[in-house]
């Protein structure tokens, strides 16, 4: 049944500026389940993650979401995906609670979610903090923060373990861990070895 | 609704935290007035000759300015990605930071013409025609400076060519816009003129979403 | 028409077609051009008013057309590229502009020097004549901003959105003359109720403006003869680094 | 030395390659300049009264527009922390970046000022002394904006402040550059206005070097 | 012999917007020696690194480059150090070659040197791409690619490993081992467990 799946991918093609970045992918994810894309620098991960999500458009095959051909990025009535990617989209001249009372409004986040997550992540002291002292592992913890607040079912991480230490990895894993038992979904790009739950590992390159 | 109201609200305040060009760009409008008679000589009539035009000019400048940077540092630093997966489409996305555009941009720039031209020597019965023309011609210039500040993300520089594009494209509201007060001074009435202007600004507001969300997605292609 | 568009997508099938046709073209531009100076220049009145002047006509009105000509049929391929993303409506989009951009310099030069002595002026800023020139910067933006980007999907795709936006100065640019009052004189060939003009003139601008036609198809060629050539060059090269 | 004009090198070709602002704000100064008598309306008498006034407030904005990232963005992408671990001091680093910017703003809006001095109907007697003044002036617009454009790197912003803290401190190059050209026209001759002017050049030359790397550290601080 | 020492620190302490970020630290650095900073996110790591290159001012303490009072960031006779930081200093509109010529220029680098690191890190078929076409991945490559070919003697890394595949860092890892054997330095901070011959370990906060 193909309309069951979350994502269902055939055939996936992808090239740039003439250049083949990756092909003939088939896959699909479910609810509870999480995908590990691994490959080398320049396998096309990244490209992956952004061809699922709308930002580029597909050379060939089909992409299908919750089994229509709808795309997260031009899809307007709620968030389909939590997005990690490389950049953070964090203001530095705004505190670290403008930045997420910006997104907790638009998602409507409840503000109790709002102060378990930080809790969580032991964000308490920087919620005053202009964002631009924070340091590169606090920025991207400050990602991961919104990431895992935001409604959306799916999460899309983009090598999620970049700058954090070893406690921060290891909040990260069960904050995962605990999204996918609570019936999301993960597609993350990592060159880590992650122990998830329900996981298929795909390598790409 | 709530999304598109909330997205000006953060736009607004990241203007007013001085994270964006745009509060710059209404200094620029100021100081650019103040030096005009200070380049051209005293003489006040020939102040006062040029105001409508000098005010007109300044604005757009302004305008321009602060454009360059309409999309382009949410673009780069992600949070346009973020916005856009949020459930807004991207034509409401336009629409709102063109309206926080206008509101911090194009507003204060109307609000300030009189002082202006007091400062011009701009005989003071022309004010209000030269604040309805800022009042009907700002709206557009943000609209019709959206797509081209859009383009700005694909190619990732900016500057050169959102110049480039824009001017063009904005001169018609230039002229209209100190076409009307000279026609009024000169006694021929700037009737014909305000309504040339104001029939770009339903036009701009159909045409620059489509093609402005059109710009920014191909920046992510 | 849609099978020939299709038919013709491909590129090495267009790059035959392009090889066959041009060579007509040329010769059809050589043609029209001569017969067309032979006319203006020997073959026809002086005009009562202008005198020898007016024969500046003959290049300045068909500069001028195609100058707008050329506009028009770029916003027919922009919403081509657009709407169906046709590779072919983008590669000739891009190879139009330069095209395009040398007409309105040619009406604007022309334009200036007819200007001096009938307005006594080279220059006002009236609306056709800052339109036009309007049209020159929208041209030039446009070379530009297509040439802007690594990659040449994008760059077209860009030039499209583009130039829809500034079609807006197309009928600016044919009604100016109409609607506000400038010192340029309205039309008096291309309008509703047919042209108003004397037959002996109206066939050296005829002529002429045939001939620009086949200029500009003939370069359009050339152009794209060139565009898909450094097409073919980058894509081995790419392929070397794949 | 061999590593000054490296740097100068670079960076005339980041302009080149389209990295920079710098290209944008030539642009900018012919565009404004063409606007101006679309602004002002057609009168050629009083286009040629403003013609020298216009022309040197349009440098002046070129040269505001394109400093204000002088250094910011190779402060921003790290490449300033690289440059000066090379082992170049930093005050040649703002003067081989001072040099880049005048030849690719300065130098070009001088080159330039001739044809506009045709478009604005400035009377050809004058032309040289538009270009002198612009020759002299323009290299001390971009050292006096150096110190600023380093200031805007510290403060990670720039924009408002910038346009705020440059503008006055240019404003004397401006007043004495387009006094010399009305000096001139009314007959009063403009040697003394250019004394003055060629006066701040070397002043500049040796202040804002030092100031200017002063304030880039406090950036790092 | 404090002249000796490449760097030589004693009870350093650094304090911004009047937080304390670490205090009271000593070392010192010889050459074919490694210095590895350990440390959760936001204790100081990067401070440090800075603070010891002269970005930062320190706060109390003493500071000595090879005996003398002098700092990397203001020392304009020759490059002290080699620097790798979060940026990456690489201008997108230029070409990766572009990018890597005016290093080499003005580190005066030659040329055959110039080939054998491109050929280390296998950028070869990446050297006419524009540079804004490159994966996370493969910036940090052609950081480290810069970096690596600078003659000073000491090499300052800020979390190197960032975005690199598993391949790669064995690459880092070999040309950092190098690098100490033939005589160099590394002061390196980081949350991977490096080996790295002849290295101390500090860990802060
Ligand atoms: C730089 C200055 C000038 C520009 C930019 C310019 C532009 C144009 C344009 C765009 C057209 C095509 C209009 C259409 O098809 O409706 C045109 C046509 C024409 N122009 Fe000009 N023009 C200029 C100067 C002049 C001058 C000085 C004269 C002579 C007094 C002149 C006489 C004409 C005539 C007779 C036509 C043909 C109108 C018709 O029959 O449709 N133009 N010009
Ligand atoms: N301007 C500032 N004022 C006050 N505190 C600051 C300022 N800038 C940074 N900090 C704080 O200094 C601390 C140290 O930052 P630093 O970047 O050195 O950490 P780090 O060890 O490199 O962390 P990471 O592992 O995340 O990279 C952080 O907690 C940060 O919040
Ligand atoms: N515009 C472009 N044209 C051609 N190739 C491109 C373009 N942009 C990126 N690439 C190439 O596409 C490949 C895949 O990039 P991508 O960012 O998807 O890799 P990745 O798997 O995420 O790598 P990393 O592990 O380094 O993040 C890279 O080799 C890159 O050089
Ligand atoms: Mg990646
Ligand atoms: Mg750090």
């Amino acid at each position: 049944m193909i309309n069951k799946h979350i994502i269902y991918a055939q055939n996936l093609s992808f090239d740039r500026s003439g250049r083949n970045i990756f092909s003939s992918l088939s896959f699909s994810l479910d609810s509870s389940e999480s995908i590990i894309i691994k490959g080398k620098n320049g396998s096309g991960k990244t490209s992956l993650l952004r061809c699922l999500a709308g930002f580029y458009p597909i050379t060939r095959g089909k992409l299908l979401w919750y089994g229509e051909e709808i795309l997260p990025a031009y899809y307007s009535e709620k968030p389909l995906i939590s997005w990690l990617g490389h950049f953070d989209a964090i203001k530095g001249s705004l505190t670290v609670r403008e930045n997420l009372m910006f997104f907790m409004e638009i998602w409507s986040v409840n503000i109790n979610i709002f102060h378990e997550v930080v809790k969580v992540f032991s964000f308490e002291k920087f919620l005053d903090f202009p964002a631009s002292w924070l340091s590169a592992g606090e920025k991207r913890r400050l990602s991961l923060l919104r990431l895992s607040f935001c409604p959306a079912k799916v999460w899309f991480m983009d090598e999620p373990t970049t700058y954090l230490d070893m406690e921060n990895k290891e909040i990260l894993i069960s904050i995962m861990s605990k999204h996918i038992n609570s019936g999301g979904s993960i597609i993350c790009a990592t060159h880590e070895n992650f122990h998830l739950p329900n996981t298929k590992e795909y390598s790409l390159g | 609704m709530r999304l598109f109201f909330k997205l000006v609200y953060r736009d607004i305040n990241l203007v007013i935290k001085g994270a964006s060009d745009t509060g710059a760009a209404i200094l620029f409008y100021l100081l650019a007035i103040i030096m005009f008679p200070l380049s051209s000589g005293t003489d006040t009539n020939l102040l006062t000759t040029i105001a409508g035009g000098a005010i007109w000019m300044a604005a757009l400048f302004a305008s321009l300015l602060s454009l360059d940077r309409l999309f382009r540092s949410d673009f780069e630093d992600g949070s346009l990605e973020q916005i856009v997966l949020s459930g807004m489409s991207m034509e409401i996305i336009v629409l709102s930071k063109c309206l926080a555009h206008w509101l911090t941009n194009g507003l204060p720039i109307v609000l300030l013409s009189p002082i202006l031209s007091l400062i011009m020597g701009l005989d003071y019965e022309y004010w209000w025609i030269l604040a309805i023309t800022l009042l009907i011609g700002t709206p557009s210039l943000t609209l019709i400076g959206a797509t081209p500040a859009a383009l700005s993300c694909a190619i990732g520089k900016g500057g050169v060519l959102t110049a480039l594009v824009l001017l063009p494209l904005m001169l018609p509201v230039l002229i209209l816009g100190s076409g009307a007060i000279s026609a009024e001074i000169s006694g021929l009435g700037g009737k014909g003129h305000l309504y040339a202007l104001s029939a770009i600004f339903p036009i701009s507001l159909l045409v620059s979403p489509f093609l402005a969300s059109r710009s920014i997605r191909l920046g992510w292609e | 028409m849609k099978n020939i568009f299709n038919f013709l997508a491909n590129p090495s099938r267009f790059r035959i077609f392009a090889k066959n046709v041009y060579p007509f073209s040329l010769i059809g531009m050589f043609i029209f051009i001569f017969i067309g100076l032979w006319f203006s220049l020997y073959n026809s009145p002086p005009d009562y008013q202008q005198g020898e002047t007016v024969r500046i006509m003959y290049v300045h009105v068909p500069a001028a057309w195609m100058a707008m000509m050329v506009y028009l049929s770029m916003t027919i391929m922009s919403i081509f590229s657009l709407v169906w993303r046709h590779p072919l409506a983008d590669i000739l989009s891009k190879c139009s502009a330069p095209i395009g951009a040398m007409f309105t310099l040619i009406a604007l030069v022309t334009g200036s020097i007819w200007g001096k002595p009938t307005w006594g002026t080279w220059w006002v800023w009236d609306a056709r004549l800052t339109s036009v020139f309007i049209l020159f910067l929208i041209y030039m933006g446009h070379i530009a901003l297509v040439r802007a980007f690594e990659d040449e999907y994008k760059g077209a795709r860009a030039g499209a959105i583009l130039t829809l936006f500034g079609a807006f100065n197309l009928p600016i640019i044919k009604f100016s003359v109409d609607w506000w009052n400038t010192l340029h004189q309205p039309a008096s060939v291309i309008k509703l109720d047919g042209p108003s003009i004397h037959i002996d003139m109206m066939v050296p601008l005829v002529l002429m403006a045939f001939g620009f036609l086949f200029f500009y198809f003939s370069f359009l060629l050339i152009n794209v003869q060139t565009e898909l050539n450094h097409r073919k060059l980058k894509k081995l090269f790419i392929k070397k680094l794949n």
